[in-house]
């Protein structure tokens, strides 16, 4: 198994999700998180001063997946997430020791 | 659910409406006016309504939210702690007779409310009415004070602080003005509280700010008000109860109250638009932060004016302040470096000197104002006004800085860093702004 | 923007004040007064002010932030039914003659606002604004219930409770004391609705609270208030509004409603400040809800003094009770272990009865008061006093668990244990406080 | 703090009252009434209180969390524009006499507020009080539209979109009403701004969503609001503020004033709870928002008939546009996709219609109103009152279409769709509401 | 080491945090996150429209821990969150190279 | 490739961003968390009665990174996010599979 982390624009959180609701994911842990990298951040003013704010409204997906779907699931999310624009984000894949379903016990792939 | 003293003061009031006595007489035994009252009543609403909940909003939407119930706190235990001093001896050293005093302080002789009843009348209004229509100044002008030095000052300090410079700032000068003293003597125009309230206010929260020292950060960390939300919404309670700081200051429903409302009206706006436009030519960007602020500039400049001038009297007003204002707060604090958090000095100071010295201006008949005294010039009544300034200015610097070092010595004025870097909500009144 | 009635009303107005009537024909005859009517206008909205927005917002911030929603939606729609009910019957029952049953309730005569027109008089105002002012009371006793069993009842449960309660608690006891029952006639004191309002909804809101029983998780999880910055101006709002509610109780604008509203500054702030003092010693620092429930429990308390006492009795008064109510909420809930969760019996049940019980004694005229009716000493007002006290919370406590057991049969009082810990917002208006 | 001119117009006024003049002689020299003033300065100060911080904060809780500054930002600078354009030319074009053009707009007499002084009479009111009062009138009628086109204006377009509209179809339409214009010789009823003020707003609120068009993703995405608790304080502020609207445009403190406040409050709780019922009924919940809603539909229905109806008047009126305007914002929005973010049409337009007509119809005595004018009857009254609102609606479209084709000219309406997503607070004002 | 990372109800975490403190475990880091799965999402209203609300609230643990402990921890957590409702939630376990604590510079076990 | 995942106390957030900005890291992943641990929570106060809360507010960084640039920023990190005050926080280090930028579909190092 997988565990997939994105890195995505907000707004772009709807259009991922059905995305990956379409290739059959069929759940997903959502953050809201701040993201500081190659987009330059917006301006601030408080009181005539201007404050540069570098870390940027990002949303953080965390989808624990079997390792046979890792490709799909990467094109479909990569797709629905892009905007050609810089700050699209990331994606990164760690590899999941095991998954356990907590109501049912159910461990491995059938926890998913 | 009606008092006996009702029926008692209905009938005196019907005597006194269908007894044939001449005008003259009228004049010389005053009686209630229910109008009168009926306008002070609500404008004594009015003024409290401008600390708690107006100014604590504005005040906690500029600080970070580890800090905004300590401001809201202190505002609101100010307003309680004024509320009794002022009932104790506040009044009275305010606007009792001072005997061989006079000229300087008021006496004890209304401590305690002593000689305040249900039949006493001032004016044409029961002088209950007038000693808490004025106890909301005296509540408001320390409350002002809080905005200097916020987020970093001990809220044991601040109560020492503040009954202090209630009883050696606050009532003296009050009583220099309107209670009968030097400065009113002089012929120093005053109709609000221009000087007493908000140059007041505003000098001993700078002098504050600066003993107390800057804010760990500043002015590097950018320290962005938690809510602008909560700012408007306070800038805009301030604006609405500012109708009774001033046309209330006219003690009755007339022509003068209502001129006095209208020119509020015109100065803020035009104050509010100046500091917005201002800020828009050199930023690029018009501000929330810059539109409220502006407007509170245009609130503080027509107070001292505001019984005085004609609508385009305040309209000179309102684009004066907003400049003078703007700069001050903006330009100056950066330049000389202090840390007046939220900008006390640079609003009400530097407002309220403003608005006291082209009171003596546009108070012209000339320029639209109700008319200089007789022989007066424009000249001499800016004199005078000066004069009030710059008294007000060195008493108030001189003696808060004495009050200051006496209530650091005692308790001393501030949290310690960690304390700061926590919040003063958490550490002060183990408690916090929000849970959401 | 000018009726045909307004030339009547106006000419009925210039010939009275012009014809040479004399006093005693003027006292029969009662007119309009514009100065008292205008202040009763001004009241009406003032008590209005308190219930919505300022009671919604201090009861929103204490609960939690899945329920803040529910508790502003409960006054809110208790705001619009208990108008309604009002107009239709309520104001009938309430101060309409009752006929044989007179000391006991009202009777319909005024049902459906007959009678009441533009010209009708009710003292010096018009009749329509004082049903009105009467209908502030009679939203904000029901609303103030809601913080006894606030983030567990259904919105249909409450719906139909304040309705019964409005029309078998609320209307009979007002009758008692104000429309000529029984209370009034036996001399009991309640200038503002002491009893009438503030013992009727604390204890009417403990038995709820009692019935409908504990929150999940009481009192071991901590249930922080979600924002206390709400609070804090909620209670600000209750504070201003409440000048209304003492002061308009005079239904005049004269020495008399001045005092009311001097008084209620006093003792409020006072309260305030005890209760602060009292947590600072107990737990080490003051807090900010702490003041504003003290700020609350002082003008309770002043409430059915309010046009009895002098400066000096509002002081005492706010001072015990401050210390009652904060021993009260703090100290006796947790020993009792009931779940008020808002501290509706601890600050107004108690606050009302230490303030009813004072009224008696601080009404004499040596203590500074209006002075007690011809005969009558202290110990036997202090004895009339408890008399309505003690009838009230009987008859109170009764016909309120009657109907509670009324309603719980008909529609059920208490959401399921999952809806609560999913929040009421969500679960009962399909809506959030906060997306943000 | 007393000014010279108090003496005198005390002194007049008590020469007045004194002097044995018959009342046919006083209602030809009007004189100032203190009781009425009172009334009058509150009222200006509640219908401010209106717009900021009312409107805004109902307004600011709808919108996402990304455009609730801007929102706030807009009802604030409106406030100021449209004072400083009330005093300059906005008073004069719609209350001074407008010679050979009277019927259709005033003229230039009283511009920059000529002639308006301490000692001018508006009836028994201070002239400056009247030319505020409206100005609060002119100041809000503006910022209501900004409901329409929420989340997507240039804020540099707002204030030249409402410069222009204040001057080309405010001004003329009061005019028309209220100024001595056609309508008003007509007989058209507007008690206090139905047409004026709602219609008016509503109406080019539409006109303006449709121009600018959708948000981008309505209606499929959910565009939840940000904050009900906002909503819900805005909505309540704005309740109390209109009884100075509807009670204070009777322009003084007497039966009609006090039954404007009585049938207000009687429609609103009608209005709100038939909103609540019907969500409720076709939902199966009621919603905070849903109450708060129809609140503000009462309110606007009952606007122009709150002089002239009686309590049962009020009752239908409230139920009847509680449903009107839940059907228009529901209903009819969906059905037919404009994009009026927070419903200003579906409130304001509706629900000034609903009660503009329905004024014809309970003006009747015989249904409890102040009666029809002689020989007119209610059809006639109910054509009259159409008139108004047609003609209203036609110069409005018109000319508001005309002015925003010309301010998109100058300035662009509209924001990019990169910056509507980006939030319009960061995007034209470099802040955020919130930094929690 | 492992790192375990736990979905689980928010009103469950009080309990699950006084169960792993019961094991020994002395540190975790909680985050408030959004779930999306095979529980149903409620509705919300607006305007007399209704959207269903995908995303709940959920809490996520991370709790670094002794590979050793694992089972106990596991375990403990499994009882303390389950309500046997859906919606639950998961753990998940992945591998943990390297642990360091700032304060003192220690890594591995004695880090935790 | 390496995730390296911090915790550490909120005011350091600026000067850690500093500092791993100064060796060369361009990208950085923030969350808001609240911590358990070994450091005392603080009380509140609520009608007298006295809570004390354990979690903490604290801020965990992720930054994925180049394997061999691991010591220097472990380094770097420790140092600016020390305060030597008990709850100055923890650092995790986990291996990375992949990782991809949504924008251009670069992958491996090339994507940080
Ligand atoms: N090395 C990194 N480690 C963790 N998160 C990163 C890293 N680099 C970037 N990110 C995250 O990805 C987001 C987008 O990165 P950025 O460099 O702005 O643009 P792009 O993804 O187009 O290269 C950042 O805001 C941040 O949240
Ligand atoms: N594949 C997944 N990857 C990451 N998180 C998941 C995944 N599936 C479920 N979750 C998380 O677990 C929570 C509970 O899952 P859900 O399917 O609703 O119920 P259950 O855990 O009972 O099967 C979700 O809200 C989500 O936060
Ligand atoms: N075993 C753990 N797993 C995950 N996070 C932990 C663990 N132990 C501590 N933490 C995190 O590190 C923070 C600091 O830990 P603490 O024990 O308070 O102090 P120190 O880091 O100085 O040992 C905690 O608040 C928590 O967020």
């Amino acid at each position: 198994m997988k565990l997939v982390t994105a890195i995505i624009k907000p707004f772009k959180l709807d259009d991922v999700r059905d995305a990956l609701s379409e290739i059959g994911v069929q759940g997903m842990t959502v953050t809201e998180v701040k993201g500081f990298g190659r987009q330059k951040g917006h301006t601030e003013m408080y009181r005539g001063a201007e404050y540069v704010v570098d870390f940027l409204p990002k949303i953080k997906l965390e989808i624990a997946i079997d390792a046979d779907l890792l490709d799909r699931i990467v094109e479909a999310l990569t797709k629905a997430a892009k905007t050609d624009k810089i700050g699209d984000g990331k994606i990164f894949i760690l590899d999941l020791e095991q998954a356990i379903r907590i109501r049912t016990g159910e461990t491995g792939k059938s926890a998913l | 659910m009606k008092s006996k003293k009702l029926e008692l003061s209905r009938g005196l009031t019907a005597i006194t409406v269908f007894c044939l006595s001449s005008a003259a007489v009228a004049q010389e035994t005053a009686t209630l006016d229910t109008g009168d009252t009926a306008w002070m009543l609500t404008a004594t609403a009015l003024v409290l309504f401008m600390t708690i909940p107006g100014l604590s909003l504005f005040y906690a939407g500029m600080v970070r939210s580890k800090n905004a119930l300590s401001v809201m706190m202190q505002c609101f235990a100010i307003t309680c702690l004024m509320s009794i001093l002022w009932v104790l001896y506040g009044y009275s050293l305010a606007f009792d007779d001072g005997g061989s005093m006079q000229k300087w302080v008021g006496g004890f002789g209304k401590a305690f409310m002593k000689g305040v009843n249900v039949d006493s009348l001032s004016g044409t209004i029961p002088e209950s009415v007038f000693a808490i229509f004025q106890m909301t100044f005296a509540i408001i002008t320390p409350a002002l004070m809080v905005g200097a030095f916020a987020e970093r000052m001990k809220f044991s300090a601040l109560l020492w602080f503040m009954a202090l410079w209630l009883t050696f700032v606050y009532a003296p000068v009050a009583h220099w003005v309107w209670g009968g003293g030097w400065l009113g003597d002089l012929g120093v125009l005053d109709f609000a509280g221009g000087t007493v309230v908000h140059i007041n206010a505003g000098i001993a929260g700078l002098v504050a700010a600066i003993v107390i020292g800057k804010r760990k950060g500043f002015p590097t960390t950018m320290m962005s008000p938690h809510s602008l939300v909560l700012t408007l919404v306070g800038a805009a309670m301030l604006w609405v109860g500012w109708f009774g700081f001033n046309a209330g200051s006219e003690l009755a429903a007339d022509g003068t109250a209502g001129m006095a409302m209208a020119v509020t009206q015109i100065a803020t706006a035009a104050a509010a638009l100046t500091w917005m436009f201002a800020e828009w030519a050199a930023h690029g960007k018009p501000s929330a932060l810059g539109i409220a602020s502006g407007a509170v500039a245009g609130l503080v400049a027509i107070t001292p004016a505001s019984g005085f001038v004609g609508p385009m009297g305040a309209l000179a007003i309102g684009v004066l302040s907003g400049i003078g204002c703007y700069f001050a707060s903006v330009r100056l604090k950066r330049a000389m470096g202090y840390d007046d958090s939220l900008d006390v000095f640079g609003v009400h100071a530097v407002g309220g000197i403003i608005g006291a010295i082209l009171t003596g201006v546009f108070v012209d008949a000339a320029l639209g104002g109700a008319g200089l005294a007789e022989g007066v010039s424009v000249a001499s009544q800016v004199f005078k006004q000066s004069v009030g300034v710059v008294a007000t200015i060195v008493y108030d610097v001189v003696v808060t800085l004495i009050l200051l070092k006496i209530v650091d010595a005692i308790v001393g004025l501030r949290v310690t860093e960690e304390q700061e870097t926590e919040g003063l909500d958490i550490v002060l009144h183990d408690e916090r702004g929000y849970n959401i």
